[in-house]
């Protein structure tokens, strides 16, 4: 994790192979797109709208959903913001499948078939691809997603060996898009399971050498709605857009939890 | 979006506000359990499936394919094989450890689809009550069991274990 | 109509808009309006690094930090404010890592440092390491420790409240000199609940801008859909003026044809730019830092290369970055999200192939005018009581005319921290300003005008045609040609919004009509932006005029100040009044930039 | 997904079957008679094909909930858990056939007839 910086100057001129010009060879072709609609302001019951739309070689099923929305149906509400895959704005059910429409390429998914976007499942619909995301907060905000350290405060940084701070490297990644979390089986059921996301940012600080809190925090993942309904189905490793191996974190946490009460 | 601190609150205009600082209740957990029972419950889920597939293969190994299959078992078959205290012993623990195996399945699967708390509580009940009766009925057949059943007339009858003459004579 | 009442209301919730929630909710009742959710903020977009002169790798300085941000910005910078910069970024770092921000660490477990381009030891003599970083995460990791930390102090979020409207009232007022003015001060925001369609009035002391950038008014941006210049378009029609907004940097490495944002930080770890022919181009341009020259510089010299035909790709409409020579493991190690979006997005495996890239609109080094202290600014002295700003909304300005790489995350950390402390200080000791009569007036009338027009009109094709003539007259290279023409086609733009419609009439979540605003605040955006273009007659960072290619110290040496005026006229502007400001110098004298 | 959908379902058959199974045991207790009539009903083609299916549930159950045992106790589990599904697929399989063949010769062999 440290900086052993190459220090080797690389060639002023090389030759470039007859590369593949990646972004080059731009192909149009037709997808049919499918989508979830929902609107209590106009009829109580969800409906299915299709679109027939010609896309481009880079473009990804937030194109799609953008090109209905800005040429033909202005009414088709999402959310989306940086629209390359960081802030976690943009998850949906597509092909039955969570991921975020930012970086879901069109290509990657067969064309040849209608293109099905529904809204996560597990939280409750507002509007078409839009979700209420105030319950996965409020998990998120239940497990202490902060740092707790009550050692006094040094004049310069916490020490943290760069093995220390690898150990949870991999669940900082997470942006809170709720991917995971909408694709677990046992939340679905009830809603009442804390849910992969707020087990990951858990995660997170439980092992982080710097933090002082993790016992409070296993204790709160020892509820009855904590790790222990976790089934390990991996929909949410596979859903994690992050790819953060979230079922490994969980396991990881329900681990901690045993060996502590040992 | 708890405190609003509101100078002038007019009724709300139009629809609802989905999210005027409130979760929909669904989604708001009771409380938070106190103890480990969860975690003990996980525990034990794993510790007797790993005994579970060792008992049950086994005795699915001796009932079904030695000998002649499932042609052999008969009330000689089961008396003969309880009257050694191992096999009381396997059979004894299979039925507890299989019966709370299955309970606390069946309760995870009642917790995760029993919608209201009134369903949940009735299903509970009768899935323990069944649990109770099955591992107390199990429990005293397999200790009160006697396997050299003699007719009136004090013979052994037909369908004892053949062990059983050298036990009565 | 609800009327909420805070001692502070943060508008936006991005880096700058949480840190300054941070400090001013632990010192009075505040409020942070949101239009995202908190982590959708852009903040989580940024890369690299956030430099302090830490000096846990090597040699380091605070003050050759304020010299590489001087003379990055070509000079315009106003020194103080770089000097407060430089200065407190080391404790804005440290704040930022006992908040848990997981950086990456040196053997001896110290925060670890890397290069970034145009930082420099010893004024210029070499590169420094001085970006602290979090893979190419850091931005992602300020973002959301900075949410974590207004979690862990339960700061209030309105989240998907769009703020439409600055609610001000003027007061005659005396200078010392006993001339009379008009002083402005702030009453509070109107804000629109996306969720249910309905108005809110927020009325406050202290009202802090935190509300980004304005990326959008470009076609290729590395800018989210929600960067639409919001702030600065509210505070110019309230009558606050907007600094220096000619001035926008283009990042270098977007992804060619996309604009998704490529890490300064891969060339801080040692990827070069290649022209069709291989060559290292930036060896030309600036033979000592190469490719670690400043961002306005490396743009400039991409576009040069693509207009005299060494551009590569089927339309030679791009350059390529390359990675082939360095380790795929320390690629893996250090970049691993940038060369996953090459991935995704082209198709291309940066172990093995060089990426396509070209510049990419991505930060506003202009904006909302302010003092050091985050204060805003009613014309060139006068503060407006109560309104602060800070981030890429306002201009304090440390950025002068191009901003140096990972100087935005130590903006926001800086100037949200100083923004959130003066507006708890000033709400604690101040009164509320009366609301006046029916504030929400005007953005009832012009939501009613959207919903009920019958123009015909499209959103995303006015929008669309904006983008596209800023890219093509506003980029990399500007003149006085290519300004008029835009400024043109914005003209005819906004006569056109006039008779836009929108499609869903509904309350619920209708992003339709608030695209329909935010299309308002870019056009009024990209107005005031080319209007400043036209009026400076030089080359200064961000800036370059290809009929004056040259910086030109002697008339130009000012910051611009650009007013909403309706009465005015010159040179066939309407409605802009242009003035000037001078520069703050402390220490630094200008120079020739050469690198 | 479907590995735990099916683990969910053969657990409920093998519970349901497990109720019956002591219950029909516990007839030993009753009466010998009673019992090997209810046993005998064991030996209907039906039911072999039925015992099948059962051994079948319970060994996909057995396997599968020594795979989410290695996924929960062995560090390296989530990683390979795909791996381990095929694993236990090919397992069940193996098993599956080895004992099929021999259940139905068993009980081709003893037929009596209907």
């Amino acid at each position: 994790m440290s900086t052993p910086t190459v220090e080797k100057e690389p060639a002023s001129k090389i030759d470039l192979a007859e590369s593949g010009d990646g972004a080059g060879a731009v192909q149009q072709f037709d997808i049919t797109l499918k989508v979830r609609r929902y609107d209590p302001e106009r009829t109580e019951d969800a409906w299915w709208d299709e679109w027939n739309l010609t896309m481009f070689g880079t473009d990804r099923v937030l194109d799609a959903l953008h090109k209905v929305k800005w040429d033909v149906d202005g009414t088709l509400t999402f959310r989306r913001s940086c629209a390359h895959g960081i802030c976690g704005s943009d998850a949906m059910r597509i092909n039955g499948r969570n991921r975020l429409a930012c970086k879901t390429l069109l290509k990657d998914l067969d064309t040849s078939k209608p293109i099905i976007v529904e809204a996560i499942k597990g939280l409750p619909v507002e509007k078409d691809l839009i979700v209420d995301m105030e319950p996965f907060f409020q998990s998120y905000r239940e497990i202490m997603p902060f740092m707790i350290n009550s050692s006094p405060t040094p004049t310069a940084e916490r020490v943290q060996s760069p093995e220390e701070r690898q150990r949870f490297d991999d669940t900082t990644k997470c942006i809170l898009c709720a991917a995971c979390t909408s694709s677990c089986p046992v939340f679905w059921t009830d809603g009442q399971y804390f849910g992969p996301a707020a087990i990951v940012n858990a995660h997170r600080f439980i092992f982080d050498s710097r933090d002082d809190a993790g016992d409070m925090r296993l204790e709160i993942l020892n509820d009855r709605e904590g790790v222990w309904r976790c089934r390990t189905t991996f929909n949410c490793t596979e859903a994690c857009p992050r790819g953060i191996e979230v079922t490994k974190a969980i396991q990881e946490v329900k681990t901690a939890i045993l060996t502590r009460s040992l | 979006m708890t405190a609003t601190n509101s100078e002038a609150v007019l009724p709300a205009q139009g629809i609802e506000a989905p999210r005027s600082g409130r979760i929909d209740p669904k989604y708001l957990r009771s409380s938070a359990s106190s103890g480990s029972f969860e975690m003990v419950a996980w525990v034990f889920m794993r510790v007797s499936g790993a005994a579970l597939v060792v008992l049950i293969f086994v005795h699915l190994f001796s009932n079904l394919m030695v000998g002649e299959g499932i042609h052999q078992i008969d009330f000689a078959f089961v008396a003969g094989k309880w009257a050694n205290p191992v096999w009381q012993f396997w059979d004894l623990t299979m039925l507890w450890l299989a019966m709370l195996h299955g309970t606390n399945g069946m309760r995870t699967i009642i917790n995760d689809y029993a919608e209201k708390d009134s369903t949940r509580l009735w299903l509970k009940s009768i899935l323990y009550l069944a649990c109770a009766v099955i591992i107390i009925l199990g429990t005293l057949v397999i200790f009160t069991f006697e396997p050299c059943l003699l007719d009136d007339a004090g013979n052994l009858m037909d369908y004892s274990p053949s062990f059983c003459e050298s036990v009565v004579n | 109509m609800q009327v909420h009442k805070y001692d502070v209301v943060i508008v936006g919730a991005g880096g700058a808009g949480m840190r300054a929630a941070i400090e001013s909710g632990q010192r009075a009742h505040t409020a942070v309006l949101t239009k995202l959710y908190p982590t959708r903020s852009h903040t989580g977009a940024a890369q690299g690094g956030m430099c302090a002169a830490l000096a846990n790798v090597e040699e380091d300085n605070w003050e050759w930090h304020t010299f590489d941000t001087v003379k990055g910005g070509d000079y315009l910078v106003d020194q103080d404010a770089a000097e407060v910069m430089a200065k407190e970024a080391i404790d804005a770092v440290l704040d930022l890592e006992k908040m848990g921000l997981p950086f990456n660490r040196t053997p001896e477990g110290k925060i670890d440092q890397r290069r970034f381009g145009g930082h420099t030891r010893d004024h210029g003599k070499a590169a420094v390491r001085r970006a602290c970083y979090a893979a190419d995460r850091t931005g992602h990791m300020i973002l959301q420790t900075l949410y974590q930390n207004c979690v862990k102090h339960n700061v209030e979020f309105y989240n998907e409240y769009y703020v439409l409207d600055l609610i001000t009232v003027e007061e005659d007022a005396t200078r010392e000199d006993g001339t009379t003015y008009k002083q402005k001060r702030v009453a509070g925001v109107v804000t629109y609940d996306l969720a249910s369609g309905e108005l809110h009035i927020f009325q406050a002391k202290s009202v802090v801008f935190a509300t980004g950038g304005l990326g959008k008014i470009f076609k290729t941006t590395s800018n989210a859909h929600t960067l639409t210049a919001d702030g600065m378009a509210l505070a110019y029609r309230a009558g606050i003026p907007l600094e220096d907004m000619e001035f926008v940097q283009f990042h270098p490495t977007g992804l060619a044809g996309l604009g998704v944002l490529l890490s300064e930080a891969a060339r801080g770890e040692g990827g070069i730019l290649r022209n069709s022919d291989g060559e290292r181009f930036m060896e030309r341009y600036a033979p000592t830092i190469k490719d670690l020259a400043p961002r306005d510089i490396v743009a400039r010299a991409m576009a040069q290369e693509v207009r005299e035909g060494r551009g590569a790709g089927p339309n030679k409409d791009y350059v390529y970055l390359d990675l082939t020579h360095l380790e795929p493991e320390h690629i893996d190690a250090k970049l691993p999200d940038i060369t996953e979006f090459a991935r995704t997005y082209l198709a291309v495996e940066p172990h093995t192939e060089p990426v396509p890239v070209f510049p990419t609109c991505h930060y506003a080094m202009g904006g909302v005018p302010t003092n050091i202290k985050a204060e805003v600014l009613q014309d060139n002295e006068v503060v407006v009581p109560g309104l602060y700003a800070a981030g890429e909304v306002a201009c304090v300005s440390v950025h002068g005319s191009n901003r140096l790489g990972t100087n935005s995350l130590l903006d926001i950390n800086v100037f949200g921290k100083r923004a959130g402390i003066y507006a708890a200080e000033y709400a604690s000791t101040a009164e509320f300003v009366e609301l006046p009569e029916a504030p929400e007036t005007f953005v009832t009338e012009q939501l009613e005008m959207l919903r009920n027009s019958s123009g015909d009109q499209r959103v995303a094709t006015i929008r669309a045609e904006l983008q596209d003539t800023m890219d093509l007259n506003m980029q990399v290279f500007r003149s006085e040609e290519s300004i008029r023409e835009a400024l043109d086609k914005i003209y005819e733009l906004k006569g056109r919004y006039q008779q836009i419609t929108v499609q869903d009439k509904g309350k619920r979540f209708n992003l339709d009509l608030l695209e329909a605003l935010e299309l308002g605040f870019l056009l009024d955006m990209a107005e005031v932006m080319t209007v400043s273009a036209m009026h400076r007659k030089e080359s200064r960072g961000g800036h370059y005029r290809e009929d004056y290619p040259d910086r030109d110290d002697e008339n130009f040496m000012l910051h611009s100040m650009l007013y909403k005026d309706p009465g005015f006229e010159t040179e066939g502007v309407k409605g802009i009044r242009f003035d000037t400001k001078p520069v703050i110098f402390t220490r630094y004298e200008p120079m020739e930039r050469k690198y | 997904m479907w590995s735990w959908v099916g683990h969910r379902i053969t657990g409920v058959g093998i519970f349901f079957f497990l109720l019956v199974h002591v219950l029909d045991t516990s007839l030993v207790r009753v009466s010998p008679e009673a019992y090997d009539a209810v046993i005998g009903a064991y030996k209907h083609p039906i039911m072999i094909m039925g015992e099948i299916g059962l051994v079948g549930a319970i060994v996909f159950h057995a396997f599968n909930g020594l795979r989410i045992i290695l996924v929960d106790f062995w560090k390296q589990g989530t990683r390979y858990h795909r791996q381990m599904l095929w694993a236990v697929m090919v397992l069940w399989f193996v098993t599956m056939v080895a004992f099929s063949i021999r259940h139905l010769m068993i009980f081709f062999e003893g037929w009596e007839g209907f």
